[in-house]
């Protein structure tokens, strides 16, 4: 009946795989969604090579917008820093399987601007991030 | 006339519209805006098929016709607020530019550092920020009155910082999230024996409600045509005729000055001074349909009839278990009910009602202090108007079981 | 497609209007605002009687698509001046508020008492009391590049004010008095060498000529829907995206912070970071239709036509014994001609021709220092668009014939 | 053809009877229409008994703005000041003929808002002394 509540999304939502933190980490960046206040913090550590070895998210949001970091999380683990920030909208859209209005577009791309704010070493996760 | 809600349903064309195959809206946001009865859409067709030109300096039939509709609306909306006249009707985009135009313009003419402006913690975004950004600018310091758990203003706090001496008092007629209806009568008398102005943000009450600024006596007043059945694009701003003169003006432009020389102006008279440049003409003539429109069904029967539906709504919402509704009793609030649903993000919960053709809102309502008050981030919100059914609220209750059930 | 003005003029239902009995219109007066074509009106109309909702936050059906229709046309508004990106669109009231935007956070923000900011004395007064203020406030400096009897800026004069060091050289694109279409790109060109920054009123340019801000290289930009085919109640300010985003904000309120505590907030990115409260949704509807019509039509078609109107105009009204036509030859003007006409009062003129169904303006046109230079108070003005004919320049000769004759 | 310039209204523009000034004068107040930049000046004298003696006007302006004023002035003459306050749109309406829409309005109420602006001795012409 409701594709934007496909199984998988609901499944991420109430029983996410990468919430929690990581201490020590080697990047952390946390931001909200001016639109609706909902918060995201992600927790990197990188191995030798450059590549994401672990990850975890903490925050709270709409199943959209948690599902969606926990589904990029498990989806950057073995990537290396520049294909983390190659990672666009369409990325998201695909993992999350299902067409976004604008504004829930903004909740499902949050966990991916915080985490290429945090990899970019910026100070704010921008829009202009995921475009 | 006897008041028909089926009736009333048929002037908005909306109200018609399948936003899912085979499934009719059912519009519960209208406290974020109304809807828009056809009597408004045409008027302003009709402007600009018939009578569309610029006002003020044109002499040519268009030019007058132009003028003379701009400027009856004006004397339309001072009617409907009861305003003693016209000229002290400023047109602006909206209730926050309205509020805006008071922090810019007396406020910075009239505070300095160390004086005092006191808030709720019920405001919207659009009666905090204006005074953030004074604060910051000129040190003035704000206080505000707390919001009890009730949902009411804590009235003996606010009589305590009436002995601080504040300059300025400005707070909402009825919250955007609550619906509480706060006693401004009796809010600005007790400023004005305190030596203070007030400003008040009546977004939401000026469309529900018969207001009098006589009767409140308020200094200035802010809303917006668009949460009371008109356009887009304007709102008003009312102010006492004495303060409004001796205010500097705003925007600089066309049509706010007397003169203007190679290096200096001379500001025109009230209302023009705050009308620089071209305004929302077409608008300011849906926004007198929108006025005559709801003077034709009566403030008094609206109000009437959106207290029914929420005290409808707040008894069917109640049996609902897992929610919770945040405000007032029904007798002292207007047609806003928002609400948490059983830690269900409210995005989530609108996501899913919408799928069910129920449009409400979800988010802080541009009320994120009052949401952290409350230990919140945010709230789902339905809210009714005069074209608003019990039917359709038995619709959302049915679909906020259904919201339940996706979540399983 | 080729440019048939009969087939244009269809698509504007009011050039029908009788405005006296038997007498249709004649409307010579698109530089105070332009006549609206049927599909930018329907846009309007099909976004109240379908889509209506208010933006940003809503995620029903009717928000989703409110929301989408408002970034759209932001996108087709950047798309048509060539705008490198939509962010770089700030949606306002008009022109004259967006040229006080940039006066009151651009230049509150970055200027000082005895910093220099340079106009041009054929400034509409939009140009001119936003830096009146400014300058009574914060001692900010004015000069003026002085326009001469030919109707054209004089660049030596210029060059040497440059020498002064401004911060900021800020002028009209093209007069809406003399029609003097200015060299922007040199002149931006060589405020840039100066080390200033660029403000161009596009009021006039936006609506007529083909406008590029990129090969303009112009730092802020402002026009008005109104003037081009599009609604009342929006404009926009173009700029470029490293000053934007470095400005404080303008208006405080709803949808442009980030953040808001009870005392303090964060602004959020550009543009929403300009565009507090509930915007001009409707009217964005209307203005991305109206670029979607000139886009259809062509922008060098538009002004190759006006071309040709103003050339024949000339022609025909310099036949005129006793009219005086003031501004620059046809090769280097828009489509507008202000005159004096024997020693008749200009609003005499437009009452009279008005008789006869020809809408002009008469006036100082909100440009009184410009009158002033040339020894006037007040001109009558006759300015053309898409819709113009050279039948219509007829009527017009004939109908200053008709004056004549009323003051024997 | 055009009532709007009836032959009375052409005369009195073009041959007006009180067009100068008076020195000295009782009162003299000037401004302008800020629509237009029209001008009026009008100086008056007042005898022992608080009438209007004399009157004069001068200025610029259309021929509605120019006609009204001498005609207005003709008007005043022999009233008392008392009675001058009390005049108000529709005296000058009256004395016109005509009827005028908005901005001409205007134009035809000017010198009747400076002749009250200097009778009540105010800084201001303003659109209130009419209404
Ligand atoms: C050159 C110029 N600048 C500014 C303006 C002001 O435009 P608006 O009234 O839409 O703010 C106009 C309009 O008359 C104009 O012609
Ligand atoms: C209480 C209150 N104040 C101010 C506003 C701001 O109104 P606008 O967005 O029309 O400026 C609103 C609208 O949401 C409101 O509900």
């Amino acid at each position: 009946m409701d594709d934007l509540y496909r199984e998988v999304i609901i499944e991420h939502y109430k029983n996410p795989s990468y919430r929690g933190h990581l201490d020590p980490h080697d990047i952390s960046f946390a931001d909200n969604n001016p639109l609706c206040g909902d918060h995201i913090q992600i927790d990197l550590r990188v191995d030798k090579d450059g590549k994401v070895a672990e990850a975890r998210f903490d925050g709270h949001g709409c199943a959209i917008s948690q599902a969606s970091a926990d589904l990029l999380l498990e989806s950057v683990i073995g990537k290396s820093l520049d294909e983390v920030k190659a990672l666009n909208k369409q990325h998201i859209l695909d993992l999350l399987g299902i067409d976004l209005g604008p504004v829930r577009l903004k909740c499902a791309l949050l966990s991916l601007k915080v985490l290429k704010a945090g990899v970019y070493g910026l100070g704010e996760a921008s829009d202009s991030l995921v475009e | 006339m006897s008041f028909n809600v089926q009736q009333i349903r048929k002037d908005f064309p909306i109200l018609d519209r399948e936003v899912h195959p085979g499934v009719k809206v059912i519009y519960l946001d209208s406290t974020a805006t109304s809807q828009k009865p056809e009597s408004v859409i045409e008027a302003m067709n009709t402007f600009y098929r018939r009578s569309n030109a610029n006002i003020h300096r044109g002499v040519h039939v268009l030019a007058e016709e132009s003028t003379a509709m701009y400027e009856q609306a004006r004397v339309k909306i001072a009617k409907f607020i009861n305003a003693p006249s016209a000229h002290q009707i400023i047109y602006t985009r909206n209730t926050t530019e309205s509020i805006n135009l008071v922090a810019y313009t007396w406020a910075r003419a009239n505070l300095k550092s160390g004086d005092l402006i006191i808030l709720t913690e019920m405001e919207h975004h659009s009666n905090l920020v204006p005074w953030h950004m004074l604060a910051a600018e000129r040190g003035v310091r704000l206080e505000f009155i707390p919001v009890m758990d009730d949902g009411l203003l804590d009235l003996d706090v606010y009589r305590s910082l009436l002995f601080q001496g504040p300059k300025l008092v400005s707070f909402t007629h009825m919250s955007n999230v609550l619906g509480t209806i706060n006693p401004a009568a009796e809010m600005i008398q007790m400023a004005h024996e305190a030596g203070a102005l007030t400003v008040l943000d009546a977004a939401q009450s000026v469309p529900h409600l018969k207001v009098d600024v006589q009767k409140l006596d308020v200094d200035f007043m802010a809303f917006s045509a668009h949460k009371m059945c008109g356009p887009t694009g304007i709102g008003a701003l009312y102010g006492k005729t004495t303060l409004l003169e001796a205010m500097p003006p705003f925007l600089g432009g066309g049509d706010m000055i007397k003169e203007v020389k190679l290096r200096s102006f001379k500001p025109t008279t009230i209302p023009s001074k705050f009308e620089a440049g071209t305004p929302a003409i077409a608008e300011s003539v849906g926004f007198g349909a929108a006025v005559d429109y709801l003077s034709s069904i009566g403030m008094e029967e609206v109000s009437a009839h959106e207290h029914e539906m929420i005290e409808y709504a707040l008894e069917r919402l109640e049996e609902i278990p897992g929610l919770k509704i945040f405000g007032p009793t029904a007798d002292k609030k207007g047609g806003v009910a928002s609400f948490t649903f059983d830690g269900i993000h409210p995005h989530d919960v609108a996501q899913i009602l919408d799928r069910h053709g129920i449009a409400v809102r979800a988010g802080h309502h541009c009320a994120q202090p009052l949401h952290e008050k409350f230990g919140i981030t945010a709230t789902t919100r339905a809210s009714f108007y005069l074209y608003s059914t019990k039917d359709e609220v038995d619709k959302l209750v049915e679909g906020i079981y259904k919201v339940k059930k996706v979540f399983g």
